[in-house]
């Protein structure tokens, strides 16, 4: 089965195929480029599972392929592959959802008359192939140039209906913030380069494992270029530049604002975005290389604050939402909280659980908003819905379990995965890393939030009756959107279980198979999620700790709270709007609403920060370049010119003068040299 | 020494001294003649032979070691040789393009006759090894030079500008002819080496004395190469002069003055025995910086492509002063002093040239200004180009020889350690781009304000032009024929 | 003499080229243009140099002959290729070819001059890339200006006389500058030199014989030359402060003549540092370090907001220019392999980059005959390939992985955080990188405005795809970007063997 | 320096009062004949060097190139004379600040 590696490489290759047919060819073909997306990504599917189940089997793969740059340099910059259980898992997913996306588009962009397909398709092409490259890359430049790509692809589709005024300036926005971080990516990138001369991520030579033995007092390494720094201060000044572009990409705060904008692009691409692309993009990444994060305690815990403030912050503005899609943008960026936050607290395993149920609920709320999108003619309110769980029954019960999984209410998959990820920030927090219950109990007032709006988001669109008349006769959907739901409503559903913590803990059942999968793999590779807790324990001094009576109560208790606050929010909100006229409640929190609808005013700083101050700086500075430095050079000129032009009467036409002249400048001569010579 | 074959070394003088008298018989059996071709092909063919057996003599090395001839009053070398081919050169240049340029005019032998007795002037002025020559032959070269000014004698301008370069000239004269009573006063001798002998202890004696003579006569070599401050005349008698004048004076008269003020001040005058009188090569790094900035910046701002010209030739002696303003005895002296040589001979070409654009647009009556120049380039592309080559070559862009020379000054003066010199030559050289392109500009990307039509496109005139536009041109790479003969000149003659 | 073959044949172009009747001079400008493509091509792949010409390396398809005697200094005829200048010539006679394509639609008077001009301009710019010696390379170096002064002067918008007196007069005094420069070197070098060659005076300068001139003592007179010639080319490149020709050239300038100006020119600027500062005087460029590496630093913040303050596109990349020649400027004084080898990739991405853009702009003109971005919007409704080209141009300019431009910035960032040389490197290194977030800025808001949007066009012209032959050089230009930058190696293999004697005496990590 | 009875500065005196009679000549009057005039001044001022110098080193240089100076004065006033009548025949006038139509 190993040799299953070999053609790893197409995983990524065959989106990229069908990025370049859709491009040159997509507009003779039948489905304008979406059959060879949808085949592309088949294939991909299948190559992942292939490859998923041969690591499965105890193969990994770390191989360079491509010398992007070598010769006589100091370092060498590579490309390769390193498939290990996360890069396995993650390129399941990724191609999962980027199949069933494309499956999606059919009925949401090919039946509803959308133009520009062609590239519409080439752009989900290209997007899937650069978040499946990003997903495997052995190494942290690899890595960050594919990152790029898939913001590039990100601006493309978001700003896919071009002709409107919203869409580009949305894409725009999603571009330059994300490039904002990715600007200290880079810085970071090329610190990594040169103090380690390596950027692999995994394997003795990686520079995780170099980092540690630096900072390891027991070994006596030989030193890398800290640049000055403390080796422990440099690194961690390196880590914090990398999590700048992983703070952009997953949209944590203060860079969470493109992302609700970014839902001006098909819905369609939000899910791909959210699920499975763009946004988990910036997390995986801290994944990926957490054997160095996991070296640095102050880098984690702000990772961990980062975290747990996101959820928090984005849940309350997902509170006051009146479109559908909006709603969802904030639990997008409320949910990757928590995953950083579980990253933070040491929770590896945690993190990517719930980045996997995530991408699973997220890519399935997203495209059961698109299913209702199509029904309601392209309208997003949800004030303008409701009652259309009678119309459209698929999309509904999908919808739900998407959303009861979101909401994290038993046993749906996001229950599993949060209470693991808030378990993880408890026990760190109380085994000796108290900083972090602050983190915790912000992601624990989420939970609250979230379970809230989610079923206000459900109700308003779904229950009570029809508030406009397209609400009263939605138009149908078809296979294409039904098949995606479903599949992703059953997966929503029960993919909680591929890692039930509580129930290992509760019955001594090793059903942790996410876990077991994580940690598996050659130790070589130094990926185990057991070298990572080793590392988070000895570097970062986290520790297990436990309330009341050992680690079941401290489980149960945790479960518990969540549970228990997440049905609270549910049952609020269905108290609220579960009439057939729900009222809109959330006017009645005055200056609070206007606070939340305008996001905290984050957007109007950041604007600020963009045109009021950096357009304007450039406003000046094109005036004292016109003015000053140009003004220098033309005045050059013109005093040039003035001074012959007065130069030039000294030619005064009268000869008389002429002589004058001569004879007078004649004896100043005389005069200077008799003067020097000494002649008198 | 007295050796036959040495006055073979004259013939280049004696070339223009015959086909003079050549015209002298001719215009004495036709008074009238109207045969103006056999006139200019005269003078033409006099100015020809002179340039190529200059040239022949020059690259055969026969001269190497200098011949002096009439008792040392005369003497012949490189130098010698390179300024008579440049007169040589140009006279033909002229002599070629009037046959067009005065074909409406009376008295053409009478023209042909002063300029080719002028050329006679300057290749004598060349050869000069005695003061006394020197004076001699400068009046020879002048005087004729006063009359062609003056040769539209029903033109104002033409008139003014006689009387303005006449005045000056006469001044100028008196100036100089004092001086060098002043330094046979001081030494005892008209003879170059004799002064040269004498100067050590005349500077200790009659350093005063001494020192004005040098001064004096500094002065009427700066007439002649029309050096502030004694340049008053030439922007009024190249713009008032007939064309082919203007180029005549600017380009061979001027050299004239150059290869006297050389041979006097390095031969008469060596610094090391004069410095104590008057430190001469301070008083031409005065003048160079003032003739340079002077001529360079009154151009900028003309409006008559005539007397930019003439204010851009004033700029160009500045930049030839240097090779005697950097003779300060550091580094490879002759390196500046042949690039002066050089910078003269390439000058020789383009100013002519330059100068008989301006005679052919006289020729077609379109003007004066720049603004009359606009579009010629659609309708008189041939010359155009030509004109273009002149500009740019002048103005030191690598288009022509001009571009080399220029540079080779610049290189003698860093050399010489006296690189802030050649700093103010770059700040003038990248102004006088700035007015020669102009000339460009008008021709090649203005429209013309009314349009005009071209009738005529005179032969000679053409020839001329294409003929200094191509030899500028080739002079790019072929400096080479002339550059070792020069800066061997310069190191013989030092 | 595939070199002189290269010249001659350009020559012969022109000269054909200038004579022919205007409606044939497009075609046969191109038939013309394409043989010293094809023999570029072949001497690219042919090379089989190594090490840096200038410092003893192996020197390819040279040439030797006498050609002047300059008192007691030779001036050789000398020519040839090493590693650095290589690529360059490639890209001048690449973007030569496109640029005459290109020219098709927007040249339509005076086409033989125009052809002829460009013909003449690549022969002077093989000429600046492949002389070796000193007056040789001068000689082409000034020969440049002259056919941009028309192009620019004949050709131009409505203050092209302006815009082409100012270029023409500024590079040439800053030309002047650096020549006094120079031949303060060669002076002080005194006897150790018989020649103004390049490759002598470097090995003499490098190996520190450089003795004082007239009052002025070795270290004094290497300074003071490296600061003369560093101003000299400063202009040339453009650096802060001495840009302001550049956007009014561009600005002016007809589409091909700016592609041939912000594609090739402005990289003799910076060849010419890296040739003669920084090889020749390693150690002057180290005292200097910290003032180079603010002024480009400058460069790239300053010239990037600048360009955000346009609302002309050719303006804004006329400015991004100024930025990305910044980084130059930052990869040279690092003396790393990554920085040095860099910069000299990123001339030649840079080269690629801005024709691209500039070529787009231009079609877009064509069409439009506007360039301010308030003028239209929702281009791309209307001339979608050119929108993509656009696009595609733009995300290379931001160093979007996988293009040029983004290799050419990662060397020099990862040459400059490294560097020895530099002082506080990694600081300057962080903050000049901050230009990919303003440059990504001000692109993203120009194709905002022009590109998307509802379509709007304040001129009354119909506007459609465009034709076949102006869309052609924007594609191979965008294939030749993304070849460059996702296999580097096939310019910076070369680049790298010629840089590494370059940065090996300081020791700058190799 | 002696010259016989009269000691040579004397006659440096003199021509150096003779040249500067003849430079006031120019600076102050504006016909174009005194003019001429005062340029022969100045010319016979170093004349005057010539011959007493002459006389001083014994050499009979400076008497020959004094005829030569004479002699070319003759031939610069002839052409002078010319010159000053074709201004008359335009301008109507010998004054020689009349002729300003060059200028600048």
């Amino acid at each position: 089965m190993a040799g299953v590696f070999a053609y790893a490489p197409a995983i990524a290759a065959l989106p990229f195929v069908s990025f370049v047919v859709a491009l040159l060819a997509g507009k003779y073909m039948p489905k304008k480029g979406a059959l060879a997306g949808i085949i592309a990504t088949a294939g991909s599917l299948g190559l992942s599972i292939a490859v998923l189940v041969t690591v499965f089997l105890g193969e990994t793969y770390n191989e360079t392929l491509y010398t992007f740059v070598g010769g006589d340099v100091p370092f060498e910059l590579t490309f390769g592959l390193l498939l290990d259980p996360l890069s396995a898992a993650m390129l399941v997913i990724v191609s999962l959802i980027a199949f069933l996306v494309h499956v999606f588009s059919l009925g949401y962009m090919n039946d509803e008359g959308e133009t520009g397909l062609p590239r519409y398709y080439a752009s989900l092409g290209l997007f899937t192939a650069s978040m499946l490259a990003f997903v495997f890359s052995d190494n942290l430049l690899m890595a960050f140039m594919f990152f790029e790509l898939v913001g590039l692809c990100s601006y493309l589709l978001i700003g896919f209906w071009f002709r409107r005024a919203g869409p580009p300036s949305a894409a725009k926005k999603a571009f330059l913030v994300t490039r904002f971080g990715d600007y200290f990516f880079l810085v970071g990138v090329v610190g990594v380069l040169t103090t380690f001369g390596t950027a692999q991520f995994a394997g003795e030579n990686g520079f995780p494992a170099l980092a540690e033995t630096v900072l390891n007092p027991e070994t006596t390494a030989d030193a890398v270029n800290t640049f000055g720094f403390e080796p422990a201060t440099w690194f961690a000044i390196l880590g914090l530049l990398v999590l700048g572009g992983v703070m952009g990409k997953s949209a944590q705060f203060p860079f969470h604002t493109w992302l609700p904008d970014a839902m001006e692009g098909p819905t369609p691409v939000s899910a791909l975005i959210h699920a499975a692309t763009m946004v988990a993009a910036g997390v995986f990444l801290v994944a990926r290389m957490y054997g160095f994060y996991a070296l640095l305690p102050t880098v984690l815990a702000v990772i961990a604050f980062v975290g747990g403030f996101t959820a928090l912050f984005a849940a309350t503005m997902g509170v006051v939402k009146n479109e559908i899609k909006q709603v969802l943008a904030y639990s997008t960026i409320s949910q990757y909280g928590y995953i950083m936050l579980a990253l933070g607290t040491g929770g590896y395993v945690a993190a990517f659980f719930h980045l996997t149920t995530h991408a699973v609920f997220k890519a399935l709320l997203f495209l059961g908003a698109g299913s209702v999108i199509i029904a309601m003619h392209h309208n997003e309110n949800m004030w303008d819905m409701g009652g259309l769980k009678d119309h459209m029954r698929v999309t509904y019960l999908a919808f739900l379990s998407g959303s009861l999984a979101l909401a994290g209410i038993f046993p749906f998959s996001g229950f599993w995965s949060k209470d693991e990820v808030l378990y993880e920030a408890l026990v760190h927090g109380l085994g000796g890393s108290p900083l972090l219950l602050g983190a915790y109990a912000m992601g624990l007032a989420a939970v609250f939030l979230t379970g809230f709006y989610t079923i206000r988001m459900v109700l308003l669109t779904f229950h009570g009756e029809a508030r406009s008349d397209t609400a009263e006769d939605p138009h149908g959907v078809r296979w294409n959107v039904k098949f995606p739901l479903a599949v992703l409503g059953i997966l929503a559903a029960v993919i909680g279980f591929l890692n039930p913590l509580p129930i290992k803990k509760l019955t001594g059942l090793e059903v942790d198979f996410l876990h077991q999968f994580l940690d598996s793999g050659p130790e070589a590779l130094l990926t185990s999620s057991h070298h990572y807790s080793g590392l988070t324990h000895d570097y970062a001094g986290y520790s297990v700790g436990t309330i009341g009576g050992g680690e079941i109560v401290t489980l149960l208790a945790g479960a518990g709270a969540s549970l228990g606050l997440a049905l609270l929010g549910a049952g609020l909100a269905f108290a609220l709007y579960r009439g057939a006229e729900p009222t809109r409640h959330t006017e009645k929190l005055g200056g609070l609403q206007t606070l939340l609808m305008h996001n905290y005013y984050q957007d109007e700083y950041q604007v600020w920060l963009a045109e009021g101050l950096t357009l304007r700086l450039s406003g000046a500075a094109d005036t004292f370049d016109q003015g000053v430095i140009d003004g220098v050079v033309n005045g050059v000129s013109s005093v040039s010119l003035f001074s012959g032009d007065r130069l030039r009467r000294l030619q005064t036409g009268i000869v008389t003068n002429y002589a004058a002249l001569i004879v007078l400048s004649l004896l100043v001569l005389l005069g200077v040299f008799a003067a020097l010579g000494g002649w008198f | 020494m007295e050796h036959v074959s040495n006055w073979l070394l004259l013939a280049p003088a004696g070339a223009f001294v015959v086909s003079a008298m050549l015209l002298f018989v001719i215009d004495s059996f036709d008074p009238e003649s109207k045969h103006d071709t056999l006139l200019a092909a005269v003078t033409t063919a006099g100015a020809a032979v002179a340039m190529v057996i200059s040239a022949a003599l020059l690259l055969s090395g026969t001269a190497d070691s200098g011949v002096e001839l009439f008792g040392g009053q005369l003497v012949v070398d490189g130098m010698s040789l390179v300024f008579t081919f440049i007169f040589g050169s140009v006279t033909a240049l002229v002599g070629l393009a009037s046959a067009d340029y005065i074909e409406d005019l009376p008295h053409k032998a009478e023209y042909y006759l002063l300029i080719l007795l002028a050329a006679t002037g300057m290749s004598l002025m060349a050869s000069a090894n005695s003061l006394a020559v020197v004076f001699v032959a400068l009046e020879l070269a002048s005087l004729p030079s006063y009359a062609l000014v003056a040769y539209l004698k029903t033109n104002r301008g033409s008139v003014e500008a006689a009387l303005k370069y006449f005045l000056v000239g006469a001044l100028s004269s008196s100036i100089l002819a004092y001086g060098i009573s002043l330094i046979y006063a001081a030494t005892g001798s008209l003879l170059l080496p004799d002064v040269a002998a004498a100067a050590g202890e005349a500077s200790e004696l009659y350093t005063g004395v001494f020192g004005i003579g040098i001064l004096m006569v500094l002065g009427g070599f700066a007439f002649k190469t029309a050096s502030v401050p004694f340049h008053f005349w030439a922007p009024e008698a190249y713009e008032g002069a007939p064309a082919p004048v203007s180029a005549f004076l600017s380009s061979a008269s001027k050299a004239a003055g150059f290869v006297v003020a050389f041979r006097v001040f390095v031969v008469a005058f060596p610094i090391d025995s004069v410095a104590g009188s008057v430190d001469w090569v301070l008083a031409f790094q005065v003048l160079a910086v003032l003739t340079m900035t002077l001529g360079n910046f009154a151009a900028a701002t003309q409006e008559n492509v005539k007397r930019m010209l003439a204010y851009s030739s004033i700029g160009h002696a500045g930049y030839v002063l240097i090779a005697l303003a950097a003779l300060t005895g550091l580094g490879d002296q002759g390196l500046v002093l042949g690039s002066g040589m050089l910078h003269l001979l390439v000058y020789g070409f383009m100013n002519t040239g330059a100068f008989l654009f301006v005679a052919l647009a006289e020729y077609w009556n379109v003007g004066r200004t720049f603004r009359d120049y606009n579009g010629l380039g659609k309708e008189a592309p041939v010359a155009c180009v030509a004109m273009t080559v002149f500009m740019f070559s002048l103005a030191g862009l690598p288009v022509g020889g001009g571009f080399l020379s220029k540079y080779f000054l610049i290189v003698g003066s860093v050399g010489a350690g006296v690189w802030w010199l050649g700093a103010v030559l770059a700040v003038n050289s990248a102004l006088s781009l700035f007015y020669y392109s102009r000339v460009v500009k008008a021709m090649w990307i203005d429209e013309p304000d009314e349009p005009r039509e071209i009738e005529r496109y005179p032969t000679a005139l053409y020839v001329a032009i294409v003929a200094a536009a191509v030899v500028t041109v080739a002079l790019l790479p072929g400096i080479l024929v002339f550059d070792s003969a020069a800066f061997d000149a310069a190191a013989a003659l030092l | 003499m595939l070199i002189e073959a290269l010249i001659a044949l350009c020559l012969l172009g022109a000269a054909v080229v200038f004579v022919a009747p205007n409606r044939f001079a497009h075609k046969l400008a191109v038939g013309f243009s394409l043989p010293p493509l094809a023999i570029s091509l072949y001497m690219y792949l042919a090379f089989d140099g190594s090490g840096n010409a200038l410092l003893g390396g192996d020197i390819a398809y040279e040439t030797f002959a006498q050609w002047l005697q300059l008192g007691s200094y030779t001036v050789n005829y000398h020519m040839g290729l090493d590693g650095i200048s290589l690529p360059l010539v490639v890209l001048s006679t690449i973007l030569t070819t496109l640029a005459i394509l290109s020219a098709w639609t927007p040249i339509d008077e005076r086409q033989s001059q125009f052809y002829g001009l460009m013909l003449f301009l690549e022969a002077s710019l093989i000429g600046v890339f492949g002389a070796l010696d000193f007056l040789l390379w001068f000689v082409f170096w000034e020969a440049v200006l002259i056919p941009m002064y028309f192009l620019i002067g004949v050709w131009g918008g409505p203050r092209r006389k302006y815009a082409a007196i100012k270029f023409f007069v500024y590079t040439n005094i800053a030309s002047l500058v650096m020549f006094i420069g120079y031949f303060a070197l060669v002076f002080g070098l005194g006897d150790s030199v018989s020649s103004t060659g390049l490759p002598e005076i470097a090995q003499a300068l490098r190996a520190g014989q450089l003795g004082s001139l007239g009052i002025i003592g070795p270290d004094m007179l290497a300074l003071a030359a490296f600061v003369a010639m560093f101003l000299g080319f400063a202009v040339k490149v453009p650096v802060v402060p001495f840009h302001t020709w550049l956007p009014d050239a561009h600005v002016e300038a007809p589409t091909p003549a700016s592609v041939m100006l912000a594609g090739v020119l402005l990289k003799m600027g910076t060849y010419a540092l890296l040739r003669f500062n920084f090889t020749m005087l390693p150690g002057q460029a180290e005292i200097l370090a910290i003032p180079i590496a603010v002024i480009a630093v400058i460069s790239i913040i300053y010239g990037a907001m600048l360009a955000l303050a346009q609302s002309d596109l050719k303006r804004i990349v006329a400015y991004s220019s100024v930025s990305s020649m910044g980084y130059v400027i930052l990869g040279l004084i690092a003396y790393t392999v990554y920085g040095v080898g860099g910069a000299t990739f990123q001339m030649v991405a840079h080269g690629l980059i801005s024709g691209l853009l500039f070529m787009t702009v231009g079609v877009i003109y064509n069409t439009t005959h506007t360039r301010m971005v308030g003028d239209m919007a929702g281009m791309a409704e209307k001339m979608p390939v050119t929108a993509g080209v656009f696009v595609a141009g733009a995300f290379a300019y931001m160093g979007l992985p996988l293009m040029a431009g983004f290799a050419a910035e990662l060397f020099i960032f990862l040459g400059a955080f490294e560097s020895t040389v530099l002082p506080y490197a990694p600081l300057f290194t962080a903050v000049a990188m901050f230009g990919i977030v303003i440059v990504a800025g001000y692109l993203l808001w120009a194709m905002q405005r022009s590109l998307f949007g509802p379509f709007r066009l304040e001129t009354d012209y119909e506007i459609g795809p465009a034709a076949l032959h102006d869309v052609v050089p924007l594609v191979t230009l965008v294939l030749l970007i993304i070849l460059l930058g996702s296999a580097p190696m096939v310019f910076f293999e070369s680049i790298q063997d010629a840089t590494l004697d370059i940065v090996a005496t300081l020791g700058g990590g190799i | 320096m002696v010259l016989g009875a009269v000691p040579a500065e004397y006659y440096l005196v003199l021509s150096a009062a003779v040249f500067c009679v003849g430079i006031f000549g120019i600076l102050t009057r504006e016909n174009a004949l005194i003019f001429l005039m005062s340029v022969e001044l100045m010319l016979n001022a170093a004349n005057i060097n010539l011959i007493a110098f002459a006389f001083y080193w014994g050499n009979l240089t400076g008497q020959v190139f004094g005829l030569f100076v004479m002699a070319l004065a003759a031939a610069e006033v002839a052409i002078g004379i010319g010159i000053i009548l074709v201004l008359y025949r335009n301008f109507d006038s010998v004054d020689v600040t009349e002729a300003t139509t060059l200028k600048w």
